[in-house]
C-alpha cells in the first residue's frame, strides 16, 4: 500500500497517496482543473495542457494528469497566468478547426464548448484557420467529423488499450496531423473496427457522433471507462 | 439626458438576432424614452448616421458590401457590439469556406435542375475568398455570442450599455446557445 | 586484445609511417566530397605510383581540416604543409612540391588564427586519422582509454572522472553529464541502454556529422566506455538518415572494433560485454528530443511524451538509459586519456572544456571550429572566421537553431558559455553559428525559423501544434506589411504561452527566435507594420487588399 | 496465443525479399517498422498501401499505427518519385545565402511545388531541412551529387538538361 502525503492546493491542506496524480487529488477534494485530453481509464498522454499547475519551487508549470503529489508540495491550481493560458489553448483550439456550435450534435453536451464556458471566452482572438476536411459517414452506425477533432487522442486510447482493436491513429504531424481509421481507409470499411463504438462515447467533441443525431442530441456516456479499465488491469493480474 | 442612438446592421446571417432582438417585446417600449434607433433592417434607413452610440452587427462579413459596411459603421459607431455567432464566429456561414466563391457560385446558380441558369453579374454583391468573424476586420467591444442570442440577454446587453456600463456576460449565453 | 597489442599496433604503425617521407591527409567529409575529394585523393595516389614513390609518400583519406569553403583540403605530414581548392587535376603539382614550395594558389596559411585559436578535444587527431582504418586510430592513441578502463578501474572511477571533468551535455540543454550517468548507474541493474544522438536536425549544424565521420572510432569508444560506467550491454546510434557518409564509416567502425574485440561479447577478454546497433532516423527534428528519439527507436511516431519519469529511469522499453549526444560522447575518450583535470583546466568555471562550431553564412572562413569555452564572439567571428565579406557590417549571431537566438553586436564580446548565451537570450544548442550581415531581415529569420519549427512539430500538444502555425501566419502577415500592431501583441502573447506551455522543448524553445528577434530588433518589425517597409530589403510588401472574387 | 498466419508478400516482385531479410534481422518484432520502411522505400522508392498491409502484418503493427509512421516521418514517400531528384537545401546557413530564389526559379522553370514531380515523371522537387554542407552554401542535391555555390540559373539550367528527351539513335 502506498503511503498517504499531506500537501497545499490553493493553500488548502489536503491528503492523498503518493501514488496518485495532482489532478486526481485535486479532483477528490473538489478541486476543478480543466482537461480534455485526460480521461479516467485511459493512459495520460499530457498533451492538451489545460490542466498545467504552478508548483511552488519548480519553475516549470507541470501537467497535473502525470504529476505525482509528494510530501510538502504546494500546488496551485488556478492564477491570473495559468487562466491566460487555458484560455489562448482553447482559442488555439476553436481557431484550428470548424467548431459550429450552432449546428452540432453535441451542443450544449461538449467538453471543447464547456471548457471555454468555464473559462469566460465569448470570442476566439486567434484568426480562424478554417481547414478543410472531409467528413467520413461511411460506418454504417457512426460518422466522423473531423472539423470537430481536437486531436485529444481519447478514441486512439480507447480502442487500443481497452477494446484492443488499434482502428484509429494519427496520421501526418503538426498543424497536417489528423485522425485516421487503419490505412486511412473509410471508417465503414474498416477491416480492424469492431464497431464498439467505445471512441464514440468517449469522444469530448461532436467529432465522432451516433448517426441520425440531430444538432444538441449527441449525449456521451463515458462513464463505462473506469469499470471496464479495472476489469482489464484485474485480467492482466495488475 | 440626450437619448442614446442606437442602430442595428444585418450582414451574412439568417436574421434569427433581428427576430430576437424584436422578441424584447414591450420592454423595448420601456428603453423608448432612452434610445433612438437611427438604423435598422427593420426602421429603413438608407445611410449609416455618423455618431452612433451602439450598434448592434448581426452577421458575419462576407461579401464586399458586408466589408465596406462594416468599415463604415465601425467608424462611425462609439461601441461595436458583435451579436451572435455569426458576427461573433462567423458560425455556419463560414462553411462555405471550404469551397472557392467561384466553386460555391457555379454549384448555386448552375446546378442542373435550374430553369435558366446564369451566373449573376452585378446583381449580387461580390462574395469574399473568406467569410471572417466581425472582430477579424475591426474592432468589436462587446461579444454577444448565442445562435441566436436569447432576447433576455440582448435586452440585458442593451440596458446595460444604454446606462454606461459594459455588460458581463459570462452566465447568460454561450457559443451555440 | 590487450593494451600490450594496443601498443605494438601504435608501435608498427608510428614505425611504417616513420619510413615514409610524407604522408598527405586528403579530406574526406562530406563537403570537400563534394568538392571532388574522393578523385582528388585517387588522382594523387596514381601520380604517386606513375612517379614510383607509392613506397616512400602515402596519400590518406583523412578528416575534417575544418575551413569547408575553401575545399578540398589536405595536410601534409602533420601540418607542414596545408592546401586548399585541390582538383584532381592539381595531382603533379602536388606530387613534384612535397618537398617544395606548391603553387601559391594551393597553399593555405597554417598560422592562420583560424587554425592557431583552436584547441582540439573532441575533434583530436585535427583530421589525421583514417576514418576507415582501426589501426591509424589506435596509432593515435585510440582504444587505450577503454583497455585502461576495462583492466585496471571500476565503473564507478570511469563514472568519478566524468562526473569531476565537469562535461556538460553538448546537445543543447548543457546537462551535466557526470550527473546524467550516475542516475542511469543507479538504476536497478535490469537491462540498460546506452543511445548516442546523432539526429542532428538543426538547420546549420554540421558538428555531429564531422565527428561521426571523422572520429566514428572515438564516438565507438566513448560509447562504450560510457556503458562501462553505467551497467549497459547494448547501445544505439541514432543518426539522420540524411548523413549517408556518417552511416557507412559508424557501419565500418562496429565491424572493424568487434573483429578486434573492442566491441561485442567479453571485449578485451573481459567480463564486459557491450553490442551496439545503428538505427536511422527518417527525417523528423523532434526526434532530437530525448523521448521521441525513444519512440522512434522502438518503431513509432516521434513523440515525446511527459518527463518525468526520465529516460535515466524509464527510457527504451521502459528501461534505465542513457541518452548522450554524439559531441559529449566524443569528449569523453580524451578525458579518459588525459584526466579530468585536464580537462577542466579548458574552458571557463562553469563550462568546461571546449565547444565544436559550424561557422558558415555571411563568414569568409565558414567550416569546422573547436574552441575553448569562454572565447568571444568577436573572436570567433572576426578572427577565426575571419569578418565578413565583401565589407559588409556585421548584424547578427544566430546560434541554436530554430531553439535559439539572434545575438547583436553589442553582445560580441560576450564568453561563450551555456549561462552567458543563455543570458542575452540564445542557447548554446548543438552549436550552430549563423553570421548574419546587413542584407539579412531580421522578420524573415524569425518567420524562417517559425516555418521549421511548424513543419517539424509533432502535433502532439496543443500550444505547439498549433500555436507555432499561428505565430507563422503573424510572422507572414508582419514581414508582407499586412499586420497591425494588434497582431504583434498576439504575437508576442503566443510566444509568452507556447514557451510556457508546450510538452517538449522543441515547442518551449519554438518562440526562442522571434523573442530574441523582438528584443533586439524590434524596429525592424516595427518598420514592417507601420511603414509597410523592410529596412533590409528582403521582404516582399504585399499590402492588404480587399481580396474580391472577380 | 493468436498466431497470425504467415503471408504472402503483395507481389513476387524479388526486391520484397529485401524487406523479408530486414524484418527478419529485427527478429519480426514490431521496433523492426522503421528499419522496414527504410529497406521498403530503398527497395521501391516509394511506400504503397499494399506494401504497408504486408508489413504491418508480418510485423504485427495496427494498420493505423503502420500508416500513422509511415506519414509522420519526411524521408518516407506515399508516391514513386520522378526518374531525377533536386533537392534545394534550406538550412540556415543556404536560406540565407539564396537559397529561397534557388528554389522560386526552380518552381517557376518547372512549374511544380517541392515535393512534387513534373508531370512527364523525369523531375521530383524536394526541400531538405539541412544536408550539413553548410560550407558551401547554398547547396543543391541533384541525384545525391552536392553542389554548391551555385546560382539560381545555373541550378534551373543542370535541371532543365535533365528534361530534354535525348535524341533517338539512328
Amino acid at each position: 500500500m502506498s503511503r498517504v502525503v499531506t500537501l497545499k492546493i490553493n493553500g488548502q491542506d489536503v491528503s492523498g497517496r503518493e501514488d496518485e496524480t495532482v489532478l486526481q487529488v485535486a479532483r477528490e477534494n473538489g478541486i476543478e482543473i480543466p482537461t480534455l485530453c485526460h480521461l479516467e481509464g485511459l493512459s495520460n498522454v499530457g498533451a492538451c495542457r489545460l490542466c498545467l499547475v504552478e508548483v511552488k519551487g519548480v519553475s516549470r508549470l507541470l501537467p497535473a494528469c502525470v504529476t505525482r503529489v509528494s510530501e510538502g508540495m504546494e500546488v496551485t491550481t488556478h492564477s491570473e497566468r495559468l487562466e491566460r493560458y487555458r484560455r489562448m489553448i482553447v482559442e488555439l483550439l476553436f481557431s484550428e478547426g470548424n467548431h459550429v456550435c450552432s449546428v452540432c450534435v453535441s451542443n450544449g453536451h461538449c467538453e471543447l464548448q464547456d471548457t471555454a464556458i468555464q473559462l469566460r471566452l465569448d470570442h476566439i482572438g486567434m484568426p480562424y484557420r478554417f481547414p478543410v476536411r472531409q467528413v467520413d459517414a461511411s460506418h454504417s452506425r457512426y460518422g466522423l467529423d473531423p472539423n470537430r477533432c481536437i486531436l485529444c487522442t481519447r478514441c486512439v486510447r480507447v480502442c487500443d488499450e481497452i477494446e484492443g482493436a488499434h482502428t484509429w491513429d494519427i496520421m501526418g504531424r503538426g498543424i497536417n496531423s489528423q485522425l485516421i481509421t487503419d490505412m486511412h481507409t473509410p471508417w465503414g470499411e474498416s477491416e480492424t473496427c469492431t464497431s464498439c463504438g467505445k471512441c464514440v462515447q468517449i469522444c469530448p467533441t461532436g467529432a465522432l457522433f451516433i448517426k441520425g443525431k440531430s444538432v444538441a442530441e449527441m449525449t456521451k456516456r463515458p462513464d463505462f471507462l473506469p469499470y471496464l479499465a479495472m476489469m482489464r488491469n484485474r485480467k492482466n493480474g495488475s | 439626458m440626450s437619448k442614446k442612438k442606437i442602430a442595428t446592421i444585418w450582414m451574412d446571417g439568417c436574421s434569427g438576432c433581428h427576430m430576437s432582438f424584436l422578441d424584447i417585446d414591450h420592454r423595448l417600449l420601456d428603453l423608448a424614452d432612452l434610445i433612438e434607433i437611427v438604423h435598422s433592417p427593420i426602421v429603413d434607413h438608407k445611410d449609416f448616421p455618423p455618431d452612433v452610440d451602439v450598434t448592434l452587427v448581426e452577421g458575419a462579413v462576407s461579401s464586399d458590401e458586408d466589408y465596406e459596411k462594416i468599415l463604415k459603421v465601425r467608424a462611425r459607431t462609439k461601441i461595436l457590439v458583435a451579436m451572435g455567432d455569426c458576427a461573433v464566429s462567423a458560425n455556419v456561414p463560414a462553411m462555405r469556406n471550404r469551397f472557392t466563391p467561384k466553386a460555391l457560385q457555379e454549384a448555386v446558380y448552375l446546378a442542373p435542375n435550374m430553369a435558366n441558369p446564369q451566373l449573376p453579374h452585378g446583381t449580387v454583391p461580390i462574395l469574399l475568398p473568406r467569410v471572417r468573424p466581425v472582430h477579424e476586420v475591426v474592432k468589436v467591444d462587446v461579444f454577444v455570442p448565442g445562435c441566436p442570442p436569447s432576447n433576455d440577454t440582448l435586452f440585458y446587453v442593451l440596458s446595460e450599455l444604454i446606462h454606461g456600463r459594459m455588460p458581463d456576460l459570462s452566465d447568460k449565453t454561450r457559443f451555440g446557445a | 586484445m590487450h593494451l600490450e597489442d594496443l601498443h605494438a599496433i601504435a608501435q608498427q604503425q608510428q614505425e611504417a609511417d616513420s619510413k615514409l617521407e610524407h604522408i598527405l591527409y586528403v579530406c574526406t567529409g562530406t563537403a570537400c566530397q563534394s568538392s571532388r575529394s574522393e578523385e582528388v585523393l585517387k588522382a594523387i595516389q596514381a601520380e604517386l605510383k606513375a612517379r614510383g614513390l607509392e613506397k616512400k609518400c602515402a596519400v590518406r583519406p583523412g578528416g575534417c581540416q575544418g575551413l569547408c569553403a575553401r575545399g578540398p583540403l589536405a595536410n601534409l605530414d602533420r601540418g607542414k604543409q596545408l592546401y586548399q581548392h585541390l582538383t584532381p587535376e592539381d595531382a603533379p603539382a602536388v606530387v613534384e612540391a612535397l618537398d617544395g614550395e606548391p603553387p601559391a594558389r594551393l597553399q593555405l596559411d597554417k598560422q592562420l588564427p583560424f587554425f592557431t585559436r583552436q584547441v582540439r578535444v573532441a575533434t583530436q587527431g585535427g583530421g589525421l586519422i583514417d576514418p576507415n582504418d582501426l589501426n591509424s586510430y589506435i596509432a593515435a592513441g585510440g582504444y587505450t582509454a577503454l583497455l585502461d578502463a576495462l583492466m585496471h578501474k571500476t565503473p564507478a572511477e570511469v563514472l568519478q572522472e566524468v562526473v569531476k571533468s565537469g562535461l556538460r551535455g553538448r546537445g543543447g540543454g548543457g546537462y551535466p553529464t557526470g550527473l546524467k550517468w550516475s542516475t542511469v548507474a543507479k538504476a536497478a541493474p535490469t537491462p540498460k541502454y546506452v543511445i548516442v544522438n546523432g539526429d542532428e536536425g538543426d538547420p546549420g549544424a554540421f558538428m555531429d556529422r564531422a565527428l561521426m565521420e571523422d572520429y566514428p572510432f572515438r564516438v565507438l569508444e566513448g560509447m562504450t566506455l560510457a556503458a562501462y560506467a553505467v551497467g549497459a550491454s547494448y547501445g544505439y546510434i541514432y543518426v539522420r538518415a540524411e548523413y549517408p557518409l556518417a552511416v557507412k564509416r559508424l557501419q565500418n567502425a562496429i565491424k572493424q572494433a568487434q573483429k578486434q574485440n573492442l566491441l561485442g561479447s567479453n571485449i578485451a577478454s573481459t567480463p564486459f560485454s557491450f553490442n551496439v546497433e545503428i538505427r536511422l532516423g527518417a527525417g523528423a527534428f523532434v526526434c532530437g528530443e530525448e523521448t521521441a528519439l525513444i519512440a522512434s527507436i522502438e518503431g513509432g511516431r516521434g513523440t515525446p511524451r511527459p518527463r518525468p519519469p526520465y529516460p535515466a529511469e524509464s527510457g527504451l522499453w521502459g528501461k534505465p538509459t542513457l541518452i548522450n549526444n554524439v559531441e559529449t560522447i566524443a569528449n569523453v575518450v580524451p578525458i579518459l586519456q588525459h584526466g579530468s583535470e585536464w580537462f577542466a583546466r579548458i574552458g571557463t568555471e562553469k563550462s568546461k572544456g571546449t565547444k565544436v562550431f559550424a561557422l558558415s553564412g555571411r563568414i569568409n572562413n565558414t567550416g569546422l571550429i573547436e574552441v575553448p569555452m569562454g572565447i568571444t564572439l568577436r573572436e570567433i567571428i572576426f578572427e577565426i572566421g575571419g569578418g565578413i565579406p565583401e565589407g559588409k557590417k556585421f548584424k547578427a549571431v544566430q546560434t541554436g537553431g530554430p531553439s535559439g537566438g539572434c545575438i547583436p553586436e553589442q553582445h560580441l564580446d560576450m564568453p561563450v558559455d551555456y549561462d552567458s548565451l543563455a543570458q542575452v537570450g540564445s542557447i548554446m544548442g548543438s552549436g550552430g553559428m549563423i553570421v548574419m550581415d546587413e542584407t539579412s531581415c531580421m522578420v524573415d529569420v524569425a518567420k524562417y525559423f517559425m516555418e521549421f519549427s511548424m513543419a517539424e512539430s509533432c502535433g502532439k500538444c496543443v500550444p505547439c501544434r498549433v500555436g507555432t502555425a499561428q505565430m507563422y501566419d503573424l510572422l507572414l502577415k508582419i514581414s508582407e506589411g499586412r499586420a497591425t500592431l494588434n497582431d504583434l501583441a498576439l504575437l508576442e502573447a503566443l510566444c509568452d504561452m507556447v514557451k510556457h506551455t508546450s510538452l517538449c522543448g522543441l515547442g518551449q524553445a519554438a518562440p526562442n527566435p522571434v523573442i530574441s528577434t523582438l528584443r533586439y530588433f524590434r524596429d525592424e518589425y516595427l518598420a514592417h507594420i507601420l511603414e509597410k517597409r523592410c529596412p533590409a530589403g528582403v521582404c516582399q510588401m504585399k499590402p492588404e487588399v480587399m481580396e474580391v472574387h472577380s | 496465443m493468436y498466431q497470425a498466419k504467415p503471408i504472402p508478400a503483395p507481389s513476387d516482385d524479388k526486391r520484397w525479399r529485401i524487406v523479408n531479410a530486414t524484418m527478419r534481422r529485427h527478429g519480426y518484432q514490431p521496433s523492426g517498422l522503421i528499419e522496414t520502411l527504410h529497406t521498403m522505400q530503398e527497395s521501391f522508392g516509394f511506400l504503397d498501401v499494399d506494401g504497408l498491409r504486408y508489413v504491418a502484418r508480418s510485423l504485427r503493427v495496427p494498420l493505423s499505427q503502420v500508416y500513422g509512421v509511415a506519414t509522420f516521418y519526411n524521408l518516407f514517400k506515399m508516391k514513386p518519385a520522378g526518374e531525377h531528384t533536386c533537392i534545394v537545401c534550406l538550412g540556415t546557413a543556404c536560406y540565407i545565402k539564396g537559397a529561397p530564389a534557388i528554389l522560386s526559379s526552380l518552381e517557376q522553370a518547372l512549374e511544380i511545388k517541392p515535393d512534387q514531380t513534373t508531370p512527364d515523371k523525369k523531375v521530383s522537387l524536394m526541400v531538405a531541412r539541412c544536408v550539413g554542407a553548410c560550407g558551401l552554401a547554398p547547396v543543391v542535391v541533384l541525384d545525391e551529387e552536392t553542389h554548391g555555390k551555385l546560382s539560381p540559373e545555373a541550378v534551373v539550367e543542370k535541371v532543365a538538361a535533365w528534361r530534354v528527351p535525348v535524341a533517338e539513335e539512328r
